[in-house]
């Protein structure tokens, strides 16, 4: 559903991404892994249309996403969760949520939506009238992700899901990732945490300064040295 | 080599320029109106200037200047009616004033920037107005000071315009080459490092708060001199003009419009926004003013909006592209 | 304790026309970070039509409003367009002096069509009075007091309670995510623009019974607008209405307490020992200033 | 020749750097390693006196530096660079240079003799009347550390200087850094996220992970220990062969 | 490298001085006398300087349409500040060859432009401007047909000697008088001047408030203090939207003094009319008259006032403000009374045709005798007492002039009219 051909992609005149191919099929989680600073955030924004040039062509269910601005893109089902939250802080959670479903395609069913939502995640009902900003990180991580959801998505991009997270949060969080997945939404995935993000992707793309080094299934890619070179160097 | 032969060029030019501005006011001495155009524009150049060692070299965007003109006019038209103090004593003590006063609002808004700095300085000049109405012992309230017509070196006032121009001229070429040595001094790349990036300049070891402190009192001082200048070249000093808001958004404009942050940039946008005014006035004053006026607010969008960095150097780039683009063809 | 009661309520009243001459103000820097200098001559051409409408075809200035809002909503919008939408993210140095320029551009052509006559409508409205006891109220500034009032409530429903409001509040907050979510950013600001101006026409339809209009009234208020808002903290809808309040007492109060030339005096000290001591004015979130600077 | 003790900084309710000490031996190569949102950064701004810390001290040579302006602790020989690159964005390559040189010479003929051979090193000299704002990345981080170097520091703080350059760029980079600290005698301390040039040049590392510090040790001691490899990979390899 | 630019610098100055140098037209003064007109156009002075020019423009329209007449050409320049005054005088003188000014009003600019007048011989005909020190100076190509500033307060003192005190069935010293003015030179010359007329007269001032006019928006405070106070008299000097404010908040706040005494500017205007209407009537406005009792005029001055009021109407599609009248009436003067009896704008002659001008009290419009002394200041410059009746500002003294007799004095309450 998702296709990049040979996407090089700056910030101003520097070049974050170089010649990146990649794609997702419906139905799958795809995780995209790396070391620090190695681009993974770029390609999402690359995608989601928040980074001024990309160069090469994006195609998401058949259209071409060139020229398209990033908040049409939205409307395409094309929902990007991006790094640190970015929760509107002095919005309560309930705001956050119908936030998420601004777009057209999600406003209708967005009470529907809403309550599907809640039902998964009461946590974030009970707190629904307070600020996002004096939430936990763990709790401002179901906030993001179910501002994701509300917005219908036909792709979810989720960017850096766990970073900063307790333990229990992280494997919480990957937990919910796979139940989302099969309430039928294709999810696209940007770790540092590669151990976790493999273990429930079906397939995964290995990142370094740019550049995808590896591609391969979830398992194929845990067990591969270059792995760890690519994080650790050694 | 080259570089010897363009300077030893330059220098010739620069001569003839010099030779040029001094015999100039000389072909039009009876022409007053364009000798005082001229002056207009050597004084407002000078406090352009002046104006630019803050806000263009520092990037600190004041729109109280003309509360440093002010206190010059006053200082020195007080001392000169109420205490026969020669006006280039004045002058000094003016200076010092305004030095002092800018060093304190330098002080106290080192914390400002952008447009907090700038609505600070707004509210300063129209305190110092309140204060030059209401303060009627020292500065005669609001209807002004005269300054009497004494033709005399002494009091500085001169029955010949042109010993006006030179005088201009005199304080435009200390204020040119005071830009032009910050262009290549410590002092001047410090405050350009802090404007281009305050955290970095810091991280070199440069000391913020003195070199921003310094400039705001130096380029204080020197607008108010050209305060004491102008009060006794146009013979009155009155709080509406010299405290107002509108004077600060000229002296600021004079600077942007022709390129902060430049040596020449000051120099020439003074002279074409009094060049402009004075030709709009000409041509499209008259019984219902405010056209030339309209179209003067119009252009000064225009420029800022198209031509942000200033007239000078966005010419200079197109003369660079254009050398550029000979070269590659 | 009478004329403590009539400064007291002369104030706020007083209070109430600052106010609503601000809240525009606050409302564009708060999701734009950027401080519009020619506002006060959007509020000099609400007031000309508001004028005019009266004058011309009789229309009572409260009626007007309907008339001088959506008009002023719309030149808010073109001249986003044409201007303040192509200064957002430049240096302040644009921003600042565009406006400065659209000022004086504004400020002659009213001069050019309109002359510098100094006019005011002769409507019984105008000098109408309720009288509380021994307190008398002005009945036009009552009047631009609760609308001040209602505007203010209905700015923070719409911020509050509406999808488009929301919106808002999420592109002031976090620009980035706020497209994310399919907020057009663009489309934000020429709205939020737009209904700062508007707000204007409503200000300047409220504000003919009570004062004359020529084309240089904008300078009349616009500086205290600029004292209100900081005061309040920019971009703080609350802050500029308890600023705008305080202003106006302060303004009642010294003017009667320590002389009516010094009030100026009063309440520009307050405006630049608030810039120096809590930039972020007394609602302000912390940060709003350094914000403004990025 | 350097140090830091129990050195913590809060942000509200958030600790940032929690109880964090390390120290620097003249002439050694220190890197400092860790996930994003470490604390790395807010590190070195504590110690470039960007930002006050709320406990803890720290010392260069016998001096302690926390508390003075960070100005001063520039002028006592510390040099930084910056991992969001801050060039002079309006000035020439040459003038960055030039501007760390200055602050240290009195003359300009001096500074630009020192401006000019770090230029030259540093493979700038092409670029030198360049603006900065329009350099590609690689160019930037160079100017970055050129500017650093300009002021002549014992000791130099480096935030990530490899980020964003290309493969090819990060060699010469690792060159340029072995020779600063090998033939100028250069003290270095680098934030770093390239590892192989951390493997390649450093001689200690620190690890720091949510604000703490998690391993101090050589490179083999730290990439061996599993709570490194634990907060780098989020958890342990099924089939874990070490190199 | 800056040698090249310092050049083309140079040059540019020296292209654009020529250039204006070029615009500069020299008409021949056989067939027409060229008479400069400077006033403040634009920016916050416009009202009053567009008012004074058009009335001039009446002036010169009269003057021109008479058979043999010498005729008069304008050269109107525009003078929003100090600096462009000098610019725009020095540019009239040597550039339009004009050696006839007529300006200039605001007193700052006034001051200014005599400089630059005096310094080149040049006649600058003061219309406007107030300030007593312009013709103090002793300069000699400066003159001024107005009252000055410190006219207004002794013509006020009369009136409420002769007239007010009187009614009141008050000795003079027991009119106790509060004094309210803006804090502009205008509001402070005459108000000083009030006060030594009425310390002159015995009549206790009891205090005095000042406040700025372009940024007051409330007046309570000032009006709680003058109930506080409460005078007989309120005497004020005010402009525009403050005297607008001013009566409107009076009115609100209910507050009446037995007599409001204004001193031209704001309560001369017809926007203060038009903004009150009957609720206008009784004020008092010490100025120059706009109408007047036409019979005490000279059958000239009755004939040319009424030529005026239609021409204007005519002209310019509405009624001429009162300090119209007054630039009208004194340029006029100039036009009629000194050009076409010299043929020429030389200024000595002028000098010397103005100085032996001797028109006795009601030979112009405004009800002002012409004979002006060696300062330049004309001593017959009559002031006269108006009130607001019916909307319309009657003169009211001295009773030469009057239209009608004065009304509402004391004023009645607000809510006892009808």
């Amino acid at each position: 559903m998702l296709h990049l051909h040979n996407i090089n992609s700056f910030y101003g005149e520097i070049q974050v991404l170089r010649e990146i191919s990649l794609h997702v099929q419906r139905g799958e989680i795809v995780a995209i892994v790396g070391a620090n600073a190695a681009g993974k955030s770029t390609i999402l924004k690359s995608i989601s249309g928040t980074v001024l040039k990309v160069e090469g062509k994006i195609e998401f269910q058949g259209n071409d996403l060139t020229g398209i601005p990033a908040h049409q893109r939205t409307e395409m089902g094309l929902i990007h969760v991006p790094e640190g939250r970015r929760l509107f802080p002095t919005m309560t959670v309930q705001e956050n949520l119908e936030m998420g479903a601004y777009a057209k395609r999600a406003r209708l069913d967005r009470q529907k939506t809403l309550d599907q939502i809640y039902e998964m995640l009461p946590r974030l009902q009970e707190r629904k009238k307070q600020q996002a900003g004096s939430l936990s990180g763990g709790e401002q991580q179901m906030v993001a992700i179910g501002r994701g959801l509300m917005a219908k998505p036909e792709l979810l991009m989720l960017d850096e899901p766990t970073l900063g997270l307790a333990p229990i949060m992280v494997q919480w969080v990957f937990d919910f990732i796979r139940q989302i997945r099969d309430s039928g939404v294709t999810i696209l995935i940007v770790e540092q945490n590669a151990t976790k993000a493999l273990e429930v992707a079906d397939r995964g793309y290995v990142l370094e300064n740019g550049q995808i080094v590896l591609e391969g299934t979830g398992q194929e890619l845990l067990n591969n040295q270059a792995l760890r070179k690519a994080y650790l160097g050694a | 080599m080259m570089q010897r032969l363009v300077n030893s060029k330059g220098k010739r030019n620069g001569l003839v320029g010099i030779l040029l501005l001094l015999v100039l006011p000389l072909l039009f001495q009876d022409q007053a109106f364009i000798l005082d155009t001229m002056i207009l524009m050597a004084l407002w150049g000078f406090v352009a200037c002046s104006w630019n060692i803050v806000g263009g070299y520092g990037g600190l965007l004041s729109l109280g200047h003309a509360a440093f003109f002010g206190i010059g006019a006053y200082t020195s038209t007080i001392l000169f009616v109420d205490y026969w103090v020669s006006p280039w004593i004045g002058m000094i003590v003016g200076a010092l004033l305004a030095g002092l006063f800018g060093l304190f609002i330098g002080i106290v808004t080192l914390r400002l920037h952008g447009p907090f700095f700038s609505l600070c300085t707004i509210a300063v000049t129209e305190v110092l107005m309140i204060i030059a109405i209401n303060w009627q012992e020292v500065t005669h309230g609001s209807a002004g000071i005269p300054v009497p017509y004494r033709p005399g070196f002494i009091n500085m006032v001169f029955d010949n315009r042109v010993t006006y121009f030179y005088l201009a001229l005199g304080l435009l070429a200390i204020v040119y080459f005071l830009s032009l040595w910050l262009n290549r001094s410590h002092f001047g790349y410090y405050l350009v490092g802090l404007r281009e990036n305050e955290q970095a300049a810091l991280a070199l070891g440069i000391n913020g708060v003195k070199v921003r402190l310094i400039a705001m009192t130096i380029s204080s001082a020197l607008t108010a001199v050209g305060g004491t200048f102008y009060a006794q070249y146009v013979g009155i000093v009155e709080p509406f003009h010299e405290f107002s808001f509108h004077l600060s958004a000229q002296i600021a404009l004079m600077a942007i419009i022709g390129g902060i942050g430049t040596a020449g940039g000051p120099i020439f946008g003074a002279i074409l926004i009094t060049l402009l005014g004075t030709l709009l006035r000409a041509t499209l004053g008259g019984a219902h003013g405010g056209i030339q006026a309209l179209v003067y607010g119009l252009l000064l969008v225009i420029v800022v909006l198209f031509i942000p960095q200033g007239i000078v150097p966005w010419f200079k780039q197109v003369v660079a592209k254009r050398k550029k683009g000979v070269v590659h063809v | 304790m009478d004329i403590f009661l009539q400064l007291l309520i002369s104030g706020i009243l007083l209070g109430g026309v600052y106010v609503l001459v601000s809240i525009g103000l606050t409302l564009v820097f708060g999701v734009m970070k950027i401080v519009n200098f020619a506002h006060g001559d959007f509020l000099m051409l609400g007031m000309f039509g508001a004028f005019f409408l009266y004058q011309l075809f009789g229309l009572n200035p409260y009626l007007s409003l309907l008339i001088v809002t959506p008009a002023l909503f719309i030149l808010g919008l073109i001249i986003y367009k044409t201007i303040v939408g192509r200064t957002i993210s430049r240096p302040h140095v644009v921003q600042i002096f565009s406006f400065i320029g659209l000022s004086v551009a504004f400020q002659n052509m009213a001069l050019v069509l309109f002359s510098a006559d100094f006019r005011s409508i002769n409507h019984p409205v105008s000098t109408k009075v309720i009288h509380m006891g021994p307190i008398h109220i002005s009945f036009p500034s009552f009047i631009a007091f609760i609308v001040a009032g209602i505007i203010t409530i209905l700015l923070f429903i719409f911020l509050y309670y509406t999808y488009t409001g929301k919106a808002i509040r999420a592109a002031a907050q976090d620009r980035f995510a706020a497209t994310l979510m399919g907020v057009s950013i663009q489309k934000i600001y020429a709205l939020t623009f737009g209904i700062g101006i508007g707000i204007l026409g409503i200000a300047g339809s409220l504000m003919v019974p009570i004062y004359s209009v020529y084309p240089t009234v904008g300078e009349q208020f616009v500086l205290i607008a600029f004292v209100v808002v900081v005061l309040g903290g920019l971009g703080s809808l609350p802050g500029a209405v308890v600023g705008g309040l305080l202003i106006g007492l302060i303004e009642t109060m010294s003017s009667y307490f320590i002389a009516p030339s010094m009030k100026q005096l009063v309440y520009f000290c307050v405006f630049i020992l608030i810039l120096i001591l809590r930039p972020n004015g007394l609602f302000g979130k912390e940060g709003a200033a350094e914000e403004a600077l990025e | 020749m350097f140090s830091v003790k129990n050195v913590v900084k809060r942000f509200g309710g958030l600790i940032a750097v929690d109880h964090v000490s390390f120290e620097i031996q003249k002439g050694g190569i220190f890197g400092i390693i860790g996930p994003n949102g470490a604390g790395k950064t807010t590190l070195f701004n504590l110690i470039m006196g960007n930002l006050a810390l709320d406990e803890g001290e720290i010392r260069f040579h016998d001096q302690i530096i926390s508390g003075k302006k960070t100005h001063e602790i520039a002028a006592l020989g510390i040099g930084r660079t910056f991992q969001m690159v801050k060039p002079f964005g309006g000035l020439t390559v040459e003038q960055n240079v030039l501007m760390g040189a200055l602050p240290k010479h009195n003359t300009f003929q001096e500074a630009r003799k020192v401006a000019r051979q770090i230029m030259d090193l540093l493979e700038l000299t092409p670029y030198q009347d360049e603006i900065a704002q329009t350099l590609p990345v690689g160019l930037k981080k160079k100017l970055e550390l050129a500017r650093a170097l300009a002021t002549q520091p014992q000791l130099l703080f480096l935030d990530e200087v490899m980020g964003g350059l290309h493969p090819r760029e990060v060699q010469d980079m690792i060159e340029v850094i072995r020779y600063l600290n090998r033939e100028q005698n250069m003290t270095i301390c680098m934030i770093e996220h390239v590892m192989s040039a951390v493997m390649a040049l450093c001689d200690r590392i620190l690890v720091l992970q949510q604000g703490r510090k998690l391993a101090e040790g050589t490179v083999e001691e730290v990439t061996r220990n599993p709570e490194v490899i634990q907060a780098y990979l989020g958890g342990e390899f099924k089939d874990v062969t070490l190199a | 490298m800056f040698g090249k630019r310092f050049t083309r610098l140079c040059l540019a100055i020296l292209l654009a001085t020529s250039f204006m140098a070029g615009c500069s037209s020299m008409a021949s003064e056989e067939d027409t006398l060229r008479v400069g007109v400077a006033f403040p156009v634009s920016g916050s002075l416009a009202k009053i300087g567009q008012a004074c020019t058009n009335g001039i423009e009446i002036a010169k329209d009269i003057v021109n349409e008479r058979p043999h007449a010498k005729k008069i050409e304008l050269v109107k320049v525009d003078i929003p500040d100090v600096t462009s005054a000098v610019n725009e005088v020095n540019r009239l003188i040597t550039m339009e060859n004009v050696k006839t000014i007529v300006g200039a009003y605001g007193s700052p600019l006034a001051m200014a432009a005599s400089e630059i007048t005096e310094r080149n011989k040049v006649i600058l005909w003061e219309v406007a401007a107030t300030d007593p020190r312009l013709t103090g100076r002793g300069y000699r190509y400066v003159f001024r047909p107005n009252p000055n500033a410190s006219s207004y307060g002794p013509a006020s003192i009369e009136f409420l000697e002769k007239v007010v005190s009187p009614k009141l069935g008050k000795k003079p010293s027991q009119l106790r008088i509060a004094l309210l003015h803006e804090d502009g030179d205008f509001g402070h010359g005459v108000s000083k001047a009030t006060r030594k007329a009425a310390q002159k007269a015995g009549m206790p001032i009891i205090g005095e408030l000042k406040y700025n006019a372009k940024t007051t928006n409330d007046m309570t405070s000032i009006i709680l203090q003058l109930k506080k106070w409460n005078p007989d008299v309120l005497d004020v000097v005010q402009y525009n939207n403050d005297a607008q404010l001013f009566l409107k908040q009076a009115k609100q706040l209910g507050y009446v003094p037995k007599v409001i005494i204004a001193n031209g500017a704001g309560q001369s205007t017809d926007n203060f009319g038009d903004a009150f209407g009957k609720d206008a009537d009784g004020v008092l406005d010490t100025s120059s008259a706009m109408l007047l009792n036409t019979h005490a005029l000279t059958p000239e001055a009755r004939q040319i006032n009424e030529e005026f009021f239609k021409r204007f109407q005519k002209k310019f599609g509405k009624k001429p403000d009162l300090i119209a009248k007054v630039a009208f009436s004194s340029a006029y003067i100039l036009f009629n009374e000194v050009l076409q009896k010299t043929g020429t704008t030389d200024p000595e002659k002028v000098r010397q045709q103005a100085l032996s001008l001797d028109l006795p009290i009601g030979s112009t419009p405004v009800g002002w005798g012409i004979h002006f002394d060696q300062n330049g200041q004309n001593t017959r410059a009559q002031m006269t007492v108006m009130q607001w009746q019916n909307g319309k500002l009657l003169a009211v003294y001295p009773e030469k002039f009057a239209l009608t007799k004065p009304i509402y004095i004391p004023l009645p309450k607000w809510n006892e009219r009808k």
